[in-house]
Parts: C-alpha cells; sequence; structure tokens
C-alpha cells in the first residue's frame, strides 16, 4: 500500500452508488496506477493519485499499489509486472504511452486497463478524456468579462491535444463575452518548470495582461505565486489551485480526474465495464472550482451568465467544440 | 512588435526579468569559478542548487526567519561541497562520475526530505519574499531606476561580490594559491602549499555558494519549494563559467546574456513571434552558442581542472 | 598541520585502492554493496522493508528470464551510449552530448523508419539503424568540429546541443512528425519492416540489444587495434606527443566525435526501432547522462562498460520493482543511485580521465 | 657548528617504485658551506634521493638528520620550514603567473591574506643585487626563455632564506655562458654561509665547482670522494662501470656533401608572445653533413625548429625538403617526406601513459608493416620496439612498461631511436643530449656521425658549444632571430663563436 502520507481531496461529484458486495469479504480487488511523473507534483499526477485514493476510500476491499515517476521507456515494463503479478484493475495516467497501454491490455485480456487522455480503447481498455474546454469555456467568460486591458493570458505547459482544448475552450470563452480581448500565449514546454511559469506569467503581464489562465500543471504554481506577486487575476487548472494564491486565484478549471477514475472503477464493478471512451464533461466532475474567497470579484451577472452557460452545456443545447490543434 | 520593444513597461520589465533569471545563475557560477579555479569540476552544483533551496526554505519555514533560510541553504551546500572535496582530493575520484553522482543523489534527497517534512499537501507552505529594497533616490531615476534600484538585498549583494572576486584574486594570497594549485598543483606543493587543503576549501565554498544560489530561488523568488525549482539553472552555470573564461566580470556577463535571452524569450512568445513555441524556448542555448564561438574561442581554463593530484606523478 | 579535518581526512598523496589491495572487481561489489546498505537505512526510515526492497530488486533484475531480458533492455542504450563516451573521453573530449546524440539519432531513425516506404526489412531495417548512427553522428560533429577548428569549448556546446535537439524532439512529434490520425502527441508507428526484431520470444529483447553487444567488440577493436583507435588515445594522453609525431590532431577529433555521437546515435536508434517502434518526447530519460557514469564506472575499457551498464540497467529495473513490491518511494531509489555512482567514482577509477 | 659539521645526513634511504629500487640503502651528507656534486647516469636515482629529502616523496626505509636532528619530512611545506630550498630538473612554476607571484607564492607575509608585492619586489631586488640575478618581475612565466626561468627556480629558493640549496640538473638548458653566471652566484651562496647539493652529468663541472662528489649507481652509493682527490676519469668510471671516450672524434670530412635536402629561404616566425623570434633566415643542409645552430637559449631556435616541423606557422618564406614545398605544411606531411625530429623537450614526443611499444611506433604506426588498412600489426610494433629498446640502450624492466616510468635520460633515448631509425634523409635535433648521462651522450654524438656517414642530413640545435664544434660541418649562429653569421668547423673556435653569440658580428 501506498505511504499514507496524503489527505487526498475528492470531488464528491461522482457518486459512488455500487457496492463491493458482490466482491464479498473473499479476494480483494488489486487496483495499480502507473504515473510519469512525481505524485506531489501538485497537478497532473497528483490528481491521477487522488483518484486512487477516491478508489480506496469509496470501495471496500480494495487493494491499491502505485508506481510514479515512471520514463516512458519504462511504462511498458512497469504496467506488465502488475499484470503478471495478477493486478485486476491497471490504471495507466500518462498520455503519450499508447503502445505501453495497448500491447499490455492485448497480452492481457482479463485484466481491466484504464489509461487516462488516451486516444484508443480495447476490450478490455478504456480511456478516460478530459473534456477539460467547456469548463476553459467558462473560464474565459469570467476572464473576459473581468479584463480592464483587454488583454488575457494564457500559460500553458506543453501543447498537447488536452492542454490544447483547454486553451481553445478558453479563448472561445474570451472572445464570445469580448470579442475585443486579446489571448497572449505561452507555451514553456514543461509540465514542471516553476520558474519557467512563473517568467512567463510576469512577461505577460508587463505586456498588460490583467487575468492570466494557467494551463498547466506543476508549472502553476509559478504562474500563481507571479500573479499574486503581481496582484493579478488568475485562473488556475487540473485541480481547485485557490490556495496557491487566495489572493488573486478566481477559480480553477478541474479536470475531474479523480471523480473519473473512481466513476470508471464503479462501473468495472459493477459488471458495466466496457472498453469506451469516458468523457468526464462537466456534470462529471469537470468543472469550474469554487469562487471560494474571491466571489466577490466576479460580478454577480458574470457568475450568473456562466451558471446559465453550464447548464446550456449540461443540457446539452450549448456544445463546446473540440479543437485539439489550432491549425492542421 | 518593435514600438512593444522599445516601450518602457517592455524595457523596465525585461531588464527586470533578466536579474532575476541571472542573480541565482550567477551566485552559482561565482562559486563555481573558485571551485573550478583551484582544479576541481564540480558537476554536482544543479543538485546542491536543489538541496539548497530545499533547506533554505525549510530553514526559513520553521524559524520564520529568511535570514536563516539562507543560513541553512548555504551550510547544507558547504556541506556538499565537502563532500565533493572528499570524494576528489581524499579518494582522487573522476571528479566528472563524482560530479553526476552528487546531482542524482541530491535530487533523490531533496525530494524524499520535502515528502518526509511536509507530506503530500494539497497546498504548498510557503514563505513571505525577500523584499525588495529601493536605494532613496537612484530608484526613482526613469525606466531604469525603478528596476535596478528595486531589488532584494541578494541581488545587491551578489553584485557588489564581483569586485571582491576580482580583488581577492588579484590582490590576496588566497587567489594566488587557489589559480596556483589550479593552474600547477606541483609547483604550488614544491612552493610548500597544501593542495589538498586549499581544494578542499574551494569546493566548500562553491558548495555554499550554489546552496545560496538555491535558498535563493525558494525564498527570494517563488516563497516555496517544489522539487522542480531549479531546472537546469546549475547546469547553466557550468556553462556560464566556461563562456565567462573563469572571470569575475566576464561570468557577469554571460549570466546576463543568458538571462537577457532567456527574458526575451517568453516576451517573444507573448508577442505572438512566427515560430513554433520550441524553437523560441531554443533561443538562450542557440544565443549561448553562438556567442561562445565567436567570443570565447580558446578558452582552456585553469590546466589541472578535473586532474586529481597525486605527487607520484613526479 | 594546524587543520584537525585535513588531517583527518588526509593529504593529496597516495592511492587509497592500492593501498586496501583488493582487486578491483572485488572492491567494486564491496562498494556496490556499501550503498545498498545506506540505501537500506534509508528504506527503513521510510517504513519499507529493505530485506522484501533488496529481494524484489533482484529477483526483477535477475531471477527469471523476463527480468533478465528487461535488464538488457535496459542495458541496451546505456551501453551503446556508454561505448560512445568511452570513444570521446579516451581523447579527452569531455562530451556530456551523450543525451542529445541519443536524441538526433533517434529522430533521423524515426523519420526513415516511418517515411521510407516499400522496402524490404533486410534494407530497411539496417537503413533505420544507420540513420540513427548518422544522426548522432551529425550531432557529434558540430561539437567536436568547433573543438578542433576553432578551439570552442566542448563542456558548453555539447549542453547547449542537448538542449537544442530535444526541444527540436518536442517540435517534431508535436508538429511535423505527428500521428494525424491519434489524438496525442506521438509520431506514427516505425513501418514493420523497420523493427528490431524480438530475439527472446515473449519479451522485449531485440536485436538492437545484440547489436550493442557487437558494438562494445568493435570499440575494444577499435581503440586497441586500429589506426584511429592509436590516434584517439594518442591525442588524449598528449597532445602535443601526437602532433610533433604527425597525428592530425584536429581530424581525430573530428572523428572522435562522429564515432561517439554515431554510438549514442545508435543508442537512440535501438530505442526507437527496438522498443518505442515511434518517436516520442522524452523517449530517453537521461541516458546520455546516465552513460557517462556508465562509461567512466568501466573504466574508458568496453568489456568494462559492458559490465557497467549491465549493473546500471539491473540497479535501475529493480529500483522500480522494489518501488512496486515494498513501496519504496522513487526519491530513496535516486538517492541509492547516486550513492552508488558516487561511491563507484571515489574508489575505484583509475586516472584514466 | 663547526665546519665540517653536517647540515643534512640521510642515512640508508630506501625507496622502490613498484619493481623499480630507485634507492638502495643510500647514505649521503652535506657539509656546512660545502658544495656537494651527485653524479650518476640517468636513472641511477639522483632526483629521487633529493625529491626525499625535499618532502616530494617518502622513503620506504632510511633516517634524516637536518642539523643533527632527526626530521621526518612530510612534505615540501616541511622542507621548506627547514630550511630546505629546491631547483627542480623540471621547474616548478605556475606558467600563467608572473615571476613575482611565482617567487612569493606559499610565503606568509605580515599583512596575510593580502598580497604585499611591493615588499617582495624590494626584497627580490636586493636578492637579484646580491646573486647578480636579474629577471623581470612582472613578466609571466611563459614568456621567458629557460635561462630566465631557471633563474627565477633560484630565486625562489634564495626568497626563503634556505640554509641549503639542492640544484637538480640546473645547467642542463643553460649555454656555456649562463652556466658561468651560474658558477659565479654559487659561489656566492656558499660565501653567504649556504650548502649546495649540485646534480650534474658534466663532469668538468662537477670538477670545477664541487667540493666533494658522490656518485650513484643503479640506485646505489659508489663512492664519495672529496673532488681533490678524483679525476674526471675516474668518475666516469665509477659513474657507468667501464672506461668513456671524452672527445668523439669528428672524423674525416670524407666524401663532399651531396644534394640539398632542407632548403630554408627568408623565413620570419612569430613567437608565442606575437613578437618576432625568427627574422629573416636562409640556410640549406645537404645530405650528409651535420649543419649546427648555436646560440643562447630564446634566440628564436626554438621557433625556428617548430617552423620547421609544422608545428607552427610561418609568416613568410619558404621552406623545401628534397624537392617538395613544404612551406605551411602540416607535421604529418613534412614528416612523410622524411624528416625525423628530435622536439627540445621529450615531454612533447612521448606519451606517458602509452607504453614503449605504443610510443615507438607513434610516428609510423599508420602504414605498412605496423598497420595495413587502418589496422595496428601490434605483433610487428612489438618486435620492431625490442630491436630498438635493444640497439638503442633503453634501460628499461620490458618493452611494456608505460614511458612516464623512465628517466629522463632513457625517455631521451626512446625519442632519438624513434626518429632516427625511421631512415629519414633530414634529422632535425633539438638539444638532443640534453639531461643525458655521459655514456648515453657519448653514445648519441656517435650515432649522429653514424647517420651523417651513411648519407642522412642533419640540423642539430644545441647550446653546447662543445657538441656543436665536435660534431658539426658547418655552423649558423643565431642571435634576436638572425643568422649571425656561418662558419665552416675547421675555421671555428669557442671565441669566434662565442662572439658571434653575443651578437657582434665578426
Ligand atoms: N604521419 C602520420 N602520422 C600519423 N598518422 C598518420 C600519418 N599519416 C597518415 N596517418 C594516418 O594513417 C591513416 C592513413 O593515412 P593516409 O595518409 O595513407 O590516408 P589516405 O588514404 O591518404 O587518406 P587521407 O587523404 O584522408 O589522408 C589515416 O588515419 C591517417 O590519419
Ligand atoms: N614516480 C615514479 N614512478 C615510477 N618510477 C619512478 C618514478 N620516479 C622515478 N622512477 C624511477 O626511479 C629510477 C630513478 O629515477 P631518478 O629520476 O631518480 O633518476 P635520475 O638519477 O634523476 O636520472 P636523470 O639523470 O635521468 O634525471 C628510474 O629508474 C626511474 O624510472
Ligand atoms: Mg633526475
Ligand atoms: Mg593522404
Amino acid at each position: 500500500t501506498p505511504t499514507p502520507t496524503a489527505e487526498p481531496t475528492v470531488a464528491p461529484t461522482a457518486e459512488p452508488t455500487q457496492e463491493t458486495a458482490a466482491m464479498g469479504e473473499g479476494e480483494p480487488v488489486q487496483v495499480a496506477l502507473v504515473l510519469d511523473g512525481a505524485i506531489d507534483d501538485q497537478g497532473w499526477n497528483q490528481a491521477g493519485y487522488e483518484g486512487l485514493m477516491a478508489i480506496q476510500e469509496q470501495f471496500e476491499n480494495v487493494e491499491v499499489a502505485y508506481s510514479e515517476s515512471v520514463a516512458i521507456a519504462d511504462m511498458e515494463r512497469a504496467l506488465r509486472d502488475y499484470a503478471s503479478q495478477g493486478y485486476d484493475f491497471i490504471i495507466l495516467h500518462s498520455s503519450i504511452a499508447k503502445d505501453a497501454a495497448i500491447n499490455t491490455a492485448t497480452d492481457y485480456p482479463d485484466i481491466m486497463f484504464l489509461w487516462t487522455d488516451g486516444d484508443t480503447t480495447l476490450d478490455n481498455l478504456a480511456v478516460i478524456r478530459p473534456m477539460s474546454h467547456e469548463a476553459s469555456y467558462l473560464a474565459g467568460l469570467i476572464a473576459g468579462s473581468l479584463t480592464k486591458s483587454n488583454i488575457i493570458g494564457m500559460v500553458g505547459g506543453i501543447d498537447i491535444p488536452s492542454t490544447h482544448r483547454s486553451y481553445a475552450g478558453f479563448a472561445q470563452g474570451v472572445a464570445e463575452v469580448n470579442p475585443d480581448a486579446q489571448v497572449l500565449v505561452n507555451w514553456i514546454g514543461s509540465f514542471l518548470d516553476v520558474s519557467a511559469g512563473n517568467e512567463a506569467a510576469r512577461s505577460q503581464v508587463e505586456a498588460g495582461a490583467d487575468v492570466i489562465f494557467g494551463n498547466g500543471d506543476g508549472q502553476n504554481i509559478g504562474v500563481l505565486t507571479a500573479c499574486a506577486e503581481t496582484e493579478t487575476l488568475a485562473i488556475g487548472a487540473v485541480r481547485d489551485q485557490f490556495e496557491v494564491a487566495p489572493a488573486v486565484v478566481l477559480t480553477s478549471v478541474e479536470w475531474g480526474f479523480s471523480a473519473g477514475i473512481a466513476r470508471v472503477f464503479g462501473d468495472y464493478l459493477a459488471g458495466d465495464f466496457t472498453g469506451q471512451f469516458y468523457e468526464i464533461s462537466l456534470a462529471e466532475g469537470a468543472d469550474l472550482a469554487p469562487y471560494h474567497d474571491n466571489a466577490d470579484k466576479i460580478p454577480q451577472e458574470v457568475q450568473d451568465l456562466v451558471d446559465q452557460k453550464r447548464q446550456e452545456i449540461i443540457d446539452g443545447t450549448l456544445v463546446i467544440p473540440v479543437v485539439d490543434f489550432a491549425e492542421e | 512588435m518593435l514600438e512593444q520593444i522599445f516601450s518602457v513597461t517592455f524595457l523596465t520589465g525585461f531588464l527586470a526579468a533578466t536579474l532575476r533569471i541571472m542573480t541565482p545563475i550567477l551566485i552559482a557560477a561565482l562559486g563555481e569559478m573558485v571551485t573550478e579555479r583551484a582544479g576541481i569540476l564540480n558537476l554536482g552544483i544543479e543538485g546542491i542548487m536543489i538541496i539548497g533551496a530545499f533547506t533554505g526554505f525549510t530553514g526559513a519555514y520553521f524559524s520564520g526567519s529568511l535570514w536563516i533560510g539562507f543560513l541553512c541553504g548555504g551550510a547544507a551546500g558547504a556541506l556538499l561541497g565537502l563532500a565533493m572535496g572528499v570524494l576528489s582530493v581524499r579518494f582522487k575520484a573522476n571528479q566528472i562520475v563524482a560530479g553526476l553522482g552528487l546531482w542524482i543523489l541530491c535530487q533523490g534527497l531533496a525530494s524524499f526530505l520535502n515528502r518526509r517534512i511536509y507530506g503530500l499537501v494539497d497546498v504548498r507552505p510557503s514563505v513571505d519574499l525577500l523584499p525588495a529594497i529601493s536605494i532613496p533616490g537612484l530608484s526613482r531615476l526613469p525606466i531604469l531606476g525603478e528596476t535596478l534600484f528595486s531589488q532584494n538585498v541578494v541581488v545587491y549583494a551578489t553584485l557588489l561580490a564581483v569586485p571582491l572576486f576580482v580583488f581577492m584574486f588579484k590582490r590576496t594570497s588566497w587567489g594566488l594559491n587557489i589559480d596556483a594549485v589550479g593552474e600547477q598543483p606541483h609547483a604550488a606543493d614544491a612552493a610548500g602549499l597544501d593542495v589538498g587543503r586549499l581544494r578542499y576549501l574551494a569546493v566548500t565554498f562553491g558548495g555554499l555558494m550554489a546552496g545560496l544560489g538555491g535558498a535563493y530561488l525558494a525564498l527570494a523568488l517563488f516563497g516555496l519549494y517544489t522539487d522542480d525549482l531549479s531546472t537546469g539553472l546549475g547546469w547553466m552555470a557550468i556553462a556560464v563559467v566556461v563562456f565567462g573564461k573563469w572571470r569575475p566580470w566576464w561570468i557577469v556577463g554571460g549570466a546576463f546574456i543568458f538571462g537577457a535571452a532567456n527574458a526575451l524569450q517568453y516576451r517573444l512568445q507573448a508577442m505572438d513571434f512566427p515560430l513554433p513555441y520550441q524553437f523560441t524556448l531554443m533561443i538562450p542555448y542557440v544565443v549561448t552558442l553562438i556567442i561562445v564561438i565567436a567570443f570565447g574561442r580558446g578558452q582552456k581554463g585553469p590546466s589541472a581542472l578535473a586532474a586529481p593530484y597525486e605527487r607520484s606523478d613526479f | 598541520m594546524a587543520n584537525p579535518i585535513g588531517r583527518w581526512l588526509g593529504r593529496d598523496s597516495g592511492d587509497v585502492a592500492e593501498r586496501q589491495g583488493m582487486p578491483g572487481w572485488l572492491s567494486t561489489v564491496a562498494i556496490v554493496l556499501l550503498a545498498l546498505a545506506i540505501g537500506a537505512l534509508l528504506i527503513l526510515a521510510t517504513g519499507a522493508d529493505p530485506v522484501v526492497a533488496y529481494q524484489a530488486l533482484v529477483v526483477s533484475a535477475f531471477g527469471s528470464v523476463n527480468g533478465f531480458a528487461e535488464t538488457m533492455v535496459k542495458a541496451c542504450p546505456l551501453l551503446l551510449a556508454g561505448l560512445g563516451v568511452t570513444i570521446a573521453y579516451r581523447a579527452k573530449f569531455w562530451n556530456i552530448g551523450a543525451e542529445g546524440q541519443i536524441y538526433a539519432g533517434g529522430i533521423v531513425a524515426a523519420a526513415v523508419g516511418i517515411y521510407v516506404t516499400g522496402l524490404p526489412a533486410i534494407i530497411h531495417l539496417p537503413l533505420t539503424v544507420l540513420a540513427g548512427a548518422l544522426g548522432g553522428a551529425l550531432w557529434g560533429f558540430f561539437p567536436g568540429y568547433l573543438k578542433a577548428r576553432l578551439k570552442v569549448n566542448e563542456v558548453i556546446t555539447t549542453l547547449m546541443f542537448n538542449y537544442i535537439v530535444i526541444l527540436l524532439t518536442s517540435y517534431l512529434v508535436h508538429g511535423p512528425m505527428r500521428d494525424r490520425a491519434s489524438g496525442i502527441t506521438i509520431s506514427p508507428q516505425l513501418q514493420l519492416s523497420a523493427w528490431l526484431p524480438t530475439v527472446i520470444a515473449r519479451t522485449r529483447f531485440h536485436a538492437g540489444i545484440l547489436l550493442a553487444l557487437l558494438m562494445a567488440v568493435v570499440v575494444f577493436w577499435l581503440l586497441h587495434k586500429t589506426v584511429l583507435g592509436f590516434q584517439i588515445r594518442a591525442v588524449g594522453e598528449n597532445e602535443r606527443a601526437a602532433r610533433v609525431a604527425g597525428i592530425n590532431v584536429s581530424r581525430t577529433i573530428v572523428w572522435t566525435m562522429v564515432l561517439s555521437g554515431a554510438l549514442a546515435g545508435l543508442a537512440g536508434a535501438a530505442e526507437v526501432a527496438g522498443l518505442q517502434h515511434r518517436l516520442v518526447d522524452e523517449f530517453s530519460p537521461g541516458y546520455g547522462f546516465l552513460a557517462i557514469a556508465v562509461a567512466l564506472l568501466g573504466n574508458l575499457e568496453p568489456l568494462g562498460v559492458v559490465l557497467a551498464s549491465i549493473l546500471f540497467a539491473a540497479l535501475l529495473n529493480g529500483a522500480d520493482a522494489m518501488q512496486r513490491a515494498a513501496a519504496v518511494p522513487v526519491p530513496v531509489i535516486f538517492v541509492i543511485e547516486g550513492l552508488v555512482v558516487v561511491f563507484v567514482a571515489a574508489r575505484f577509477l583509475k586516472r584514466r580521465a | 657548528m663547526n665546519e665540517n659539521a653536517a647540515i643534512i645526513s640521510l642515512d640508508g634511504i630506501c625507496k622502490k617504485f613498484g619493481p623499480v629500487v630507485a634507492n638502495h640503502d643510500v647514505s649521503f651528507d652535506l657539509r656546512v658551506g660545502e658544495i656537494h656534486g651527485l653524479l650518476g647516469e640517468n636513472g641511477a636515482g639522483k632526483t629521487t634521493l633529493m625529491n626525499i629529502l625535499y618532502g616530494l616523496h617518502q622513503p620506504d626505509s632510511g633516517h634524516i638528520h637536518v642539523g643533527q636532528q632527526p626530521r621526518q619530512i612530510g612534505s615540501p611545506h616541511d622542507a621548506i620550514a627547514l630550511g630546505i630550498g629546491m631547483v627542480h630538473q623540471h621547474f616548478m612554476q605556475v606558467p600563467t603567473l608572473s615571476v613575482i607571484d611565482n617567487v612569493i607564492l606559499g610565503l606568509p607575509n605580515e599583512r596575510e591574506p593580502f598580497l604585499d608585492r611591493p615588499r617582495a619586489r624590494e626584497r627580490l631586488e636586493q636578492i637579484a643585487a646580491t646573486y647578480g640575478l636579474h629577471v623581470d618581475p612582472d613578466a609571466l612565466i611563459w614568456q621567458l626563455s629557460v635561462g630566465d626561468r631557471q633563474r627565477v627556480e633560484i630565486l625562489k629558493a634564495l626568497f626563503r632564506d634556505v640554509r641549503v640549496l639542492i640544484l637538480d640538473e640546473p645547467t642542463a638548458v643553460l649555454t656555456p655562458q649562463e652556466t658561468e653566471e651560474l658558477f659565479k652566484i654559487i659561489r656566492g651562496f656558499v660565501d653567504h654561509g649556504l650548502s649546495v647539493v649540485f646534480i650534474t652529468h658534466k663532469l668538468e663541472e662537477a670538477m670545477s665547482i664541487t667540493d666533494r662528489v658522490t656518485v650513484l649507481r643503479d640506485g646505489h652509493v659508489v663512492a664519495t670522494r672529496p673532488t681533490a682527490d678524483t679525476s674526471m676519469a675516474e668518475l666516469a668510471r665509477l659513474m657507468v662501470g667501464r672506461d668513456v671516450l671524452f672527445r668523439i672524434a669528428n672524423g674525416d670530412q670524407r666524401q663532399p656533401a651531396g644534394d640539398t635536402v632542407l632548403q630554408v629561404s627568408d623565413l620570419r616566425v612569430t613567437s608565442d608572445r606575437g613578437t618576432p623570434a625568427v627574422q629573416g633566415v636562409s640556410f640549406q643542409v645537404r645530405a650528409g653533413e651535420i649543419v649546427g645552430i648555436a646560440g643562447v637559449d630564446g634566440n628564436g631556435q626554438t621557433e625556428l625548429v617548430q617552423a620547421l616541423t609544422g608545428l607552427r606557422r610561418s609568416v613568410n618564406g619558404s621552406i623545401r625538403v628534397g624537392t617538395a614545398d613544404v612551406t605551411g605544411a602540416s607535421p604529418q606531411h613534412i614528416l612523410q617526406q622524411g624528416v625525423g625530429h628530435i622536439p627540445e623537450d621529450f615531454d612533447d614526443a612521448l606519451i606517458g601513459e602509452f607504453t614503449l611499444v605504443e610510443n615507438l611506433a607513434l610516428d609510423v604506426h599508420y602504414a605498412p608493416p605496423f598497420s595495413r588498412r587502418g589496422v595496428l600489426n601490434r605483433e610487428q610494433m612489438r618486435r620492431s620496439a625490442r630491436e630498438l629498446i635493444r640497439r638503442y640502450d633503453v634501460r628499461a624492466p620490458h618493452e611494456n612498461v608505460k614511458a612516464k616510468t623512465l628517466s629522463g635520460g632513457n625517455k631521451q633515448k626512446m625519442v632519438i631511436a624513434r626518429e632516427t631509425s625511421r631512415g629519414p634523409k633530414l634529422l632535425i635535433a633539438a638539444h638532443p643530449t640534453r639531461g643525458l648521462d655521459i655514456g648515453a651522450e657519448e653514445y648519441i654524438r656517435g650515432l649522429m656521425l653514424q647517420l651523417r656517414a651513411e648519407g642522412m642530413a642533419i640540423l642539430l640545435v644545441s647550446a653546447k658549444l662543445d657538441e656543436i664544434l665536435s660534431l658539426c660541418d658547418r655552423i649558423l649562429v643565431m642571435e634576436r632571430g638572425r643568422i649571425m653569421g656561418e662558419i665552416p668547423r675547421a675555421e671555428a673556435d669557442i671565441e669566434q663563436l662565442g662572439l658571434l653569440m653575443a651578437g657582434i658580428e665578426a
């Protein structure tokens, strides 16, 4: 079992409906998680780890294990290792280890695999696809409404489909409420580099940005501290990042991984698991984080607008397109 | 785009960013300069900076005093420098391997301690940042005044230390002895100097500076610690030493150029510069490369650099 | 001496390894054990069981056919890049750019493996591997040339070249070489005709490993039996004397780096054609840096490099297994790795580099 | 302390390097105010013995007394504290630093840690005046001629208030004039109460300046004699273990010299310092003759040789070897024209970490029979090496030891063996007998004559006038980068050469 140092926070949106009674007091269900980064990176990997913790908390008679900081080159070995040890449910939390996921799942048809942010499914391989662009669109509405300079910043980590999607949704939101606003874009080429995030955000502040969307991961710590220091409004990502800079973080685009992972596992226990795409959408845990202490910085009509659009998206009357890459 | 570049906010911001980026590199590079001039190549300073950041932050967090933080960072760095000294002087280790080993070890150690002490948290503990000090009068100067004369005390101290380093190498026996030991340890030995001891001192000092550079990241730039606070600054410091021809002012120049290239790179991207971002990210490295090719030719460095000293080689 | 620390640490004379009078390999083993012992204390401190952990390490590295195969899979890039570093360091060319050369090799090998179509495997595969060598060679050539002709310090150039090519890889997989059909940022798969075949069924033991072992023999032969190897060593040991004796020093340095880069490039090609079958971001987790430790731990002799690369591979894979079997946190594993490198550096390397 | 009291005595010193016994049960004493010569063939153990006294090596057994007190000398630091100074065979200087910095290196001063250069300069001038040792204190070491570096080395010792001064082959790199000057200085030391150990291979020097001599052979003391009671012949016999010829007859000028092998026209070369070092030199060397270049060291000989061998670019003029124009050619190309090169420092010709076999093949390894198609033939290299080691009498346990373990003289023999055995048509030899013992010197001089007889063209650069006079057919005197005159040997005499070397045209 993993080191119990964590106090995992679990977004309470997904309902742990299924019970483990079926498995009774018999063999515990063994769940493993393989991560490409450290579990305390305050972003992507920590979210994945929280998913594992959510499983442990919400379901009885499960046994969990994880491998962190597994290099791409070692991904397949790590998966096979768990598979050969008889783990029942193996989660791969790394978007680019495609062949590792497919090869292992193919060789172990009796084991269920979950690949977060992947692009291919098999009978025993499901994929969680974060629909972060929807929440990002809502964040864009806020940013577009609040900017006075009409310059908004976006500091991204690496330009991959899920972050790009998020950026595109954000830009759409901005454009909708404020066609005059311009979005400055910095990709810093890393999901970890705190100082790069910090410097990029500062350069945007100097260029006039008065709201900055930190569209990333560990490096968002750098982005948000830069915003706190320059007293620039900020929006976090992946998890609720309010606490990083309480003075300026309006909200965060939560990707909903932990809820998503727990939900898929619930399906698995209930026997509903199929190799399908799980889209974690607004209704299912990917959402804007609460405004916390900064609600008063967002005018009521903006809050109302956000609520209205959220409902439209959930109802399906409003569809935010998925833009994986801008021009192709 | 051009108007943007020549605007005052752009310039002040650009300069401030340059100073911010260059300071930790400069601190570490000045220390590494001393180490290398004594003949030891410490490739582990990236690791030492990480440890410096961690211990610096931890010291400040628990004591509530940034100065104790810096003290801790410096002390931990010095200790690791001394360890490198033991490896290279006492055990005549291959310095390249020892340095790489130290780097790996420090990364592990910092992240291990970080988890042990702070656990897996939702929100990183943080400390207040080192405040900027405006120098009365000067900081009111138009355009550059605000950037150059409202920095934190470490920036001032670092820049003021540069002439001290020059003085040390030109006018004191410390500098002379260090140079002799790095250039011709046999001759230094024959002149009655204790080669090993001088090398211990130099490499310990280099570690101290790297530790301070790391503490600077945690205490003056971010106010918190993460395992990825320094992504390659220590390596840049090593490059800057070579680039700066092992001479203090040149090293300042090298750090400045690297800092400026970085600062520019972020700004170009935000201006929608028509290059894939990976290429704008390359700018600092390409600039460094071009400048070394253009101006840094034929730099050999201390003759005995990275060579363990053995008397029996007579 | 008024300095008690100095007295304790001893003065700059004598050779520790010699004083201890232990044969080299025995003391190497002893030192690895010592590092592991210190590691055991750390593991205890985290609350895990060191016995279980180390058992997992050994079993995973050598306890089964698959474990052995995986160890060799890991040893492959370390060995190839380590051989490259060996050649460079024999010429006293401080190449810390093996990492970049691995990437350069991977890029070119991937390009040939993906976009050259319609060839039978017997042509396509060698072509792909060769392309990798060529890519690495090119990435080694520049710093070699800059040093030989313009006296530009190689520590800077190789370091900068690392950053540049790693960013270039990222650009390629996100842009021109991205698999349009896929939703993630990786290149398409190599043509099957460009895959290094699997040698041991039901494992990932691929032909690149045999290539690496073959290269160790080739490098041994090169260094000790050929004119070029002789010249490389001569330039490394005493450049002036080499020049006086009529050896073309610049030419030798350029060739050194071409070969050094080519070997690291082969490592990249082997990773791409033997393992990933695609170009992916960060496909080398620092093999080029570890290769330096491997090469020097192997005392810059190919046979030594083979052993050192296997030792490191076993340790790296075993470390992963420790994490899984005994919940040893990854940072502790880094610490143990660092300790091994440091101890070995300290104790047994002779003055070759 | 009375006149005959020993200020230093070494008792039963033994020192081994691996299998090599460098010193075996050596006892040696130095009396107050004496100049004690230490003689022996190359590798006899002279340097080792003195390094032990200076704290650079620790003896395996034996005792050291300084001023009747038993002492442990753990490092040069200890030796200096005891008033012992040493001028090393290889200069112990930091080339990038100035003379003054080298002199004060390691010395405490009152204003520590600040350097007090003005005071040091004062004292340096004082010493310079007392002993007549003048060097520019601000010059960087690498810019100095060997003679000046020698003086710096002595100044360093004097600056440290030594009572005992060890001079390890101080005259090896000096011209006769410089040597004379040095002798005056050394006599001055004794007058000031110093005691001196003087290591040399030159018996005349030993005879003229020492009070007593000790002879070492194979690490053993063979004899200690008052100089007055011995002769050069006896010393030579003690050193070598057989009788030695002192004058090698040049032999008759048999057939007239043959075709021109080396033709140098109006050559101009710049030194490292950027100053003109060779200023329009023209001369030729024909097959079957030895042409000597005499001159005080530092007058452009080094740069001339480097230009001729392709190691340094010339700024003007041309160089032809045989029919080939080799101006600006690479060393490789020039050597391939049939040129052998003995550089002035054997460290520039040998690779310490390489075995003797490898070193002896360094310039021929790329061609058959030592290699074919880029692959070495190790067996052939080994066979050839054994033969050369035997023929040139290189003293080494076997052919697979590293070159760095050889004594200076044997290293030099290695270089000569390699460069002459290839059968070049032109041999450029810079100070080929520098640092060699008399046996080796005799051998090498004889060899040069033999090579000449075989039709080789030889350019000999030497600071030893007796060597020039006894070997050369024609003598060129170089002074400040110019050739001051050419003298056929038959007409040459030492006085005239001396004048030319001093820049006074005859
Ligand atoms: N004088 C020399 N000293 C050392 N190595 C040499 C020398 N001459 C040639 N070599 C080496 O021997 C090998 C073959 O040399 P050679 O000059 O015969 O080659 P080549 O076929 O003419 O090719 P190239 O024109 O490129 O020199 C090369 O590796 C070269 O570097
Ligand atoms: N550091 C060393 N390692 C191994 N052998 C050595 C070392 N130093 C000296 N020797 C060996 O010890 C012996 C004595 O050498 P030493 O230098 O004392 O001779 P020397 O009398 O000074 O000769 P020369 O006249 O050539 O200077 C030689 O055989 C030499 O090869
Ligand atoms: Mg000697
Ligand atoms: Mg040729």
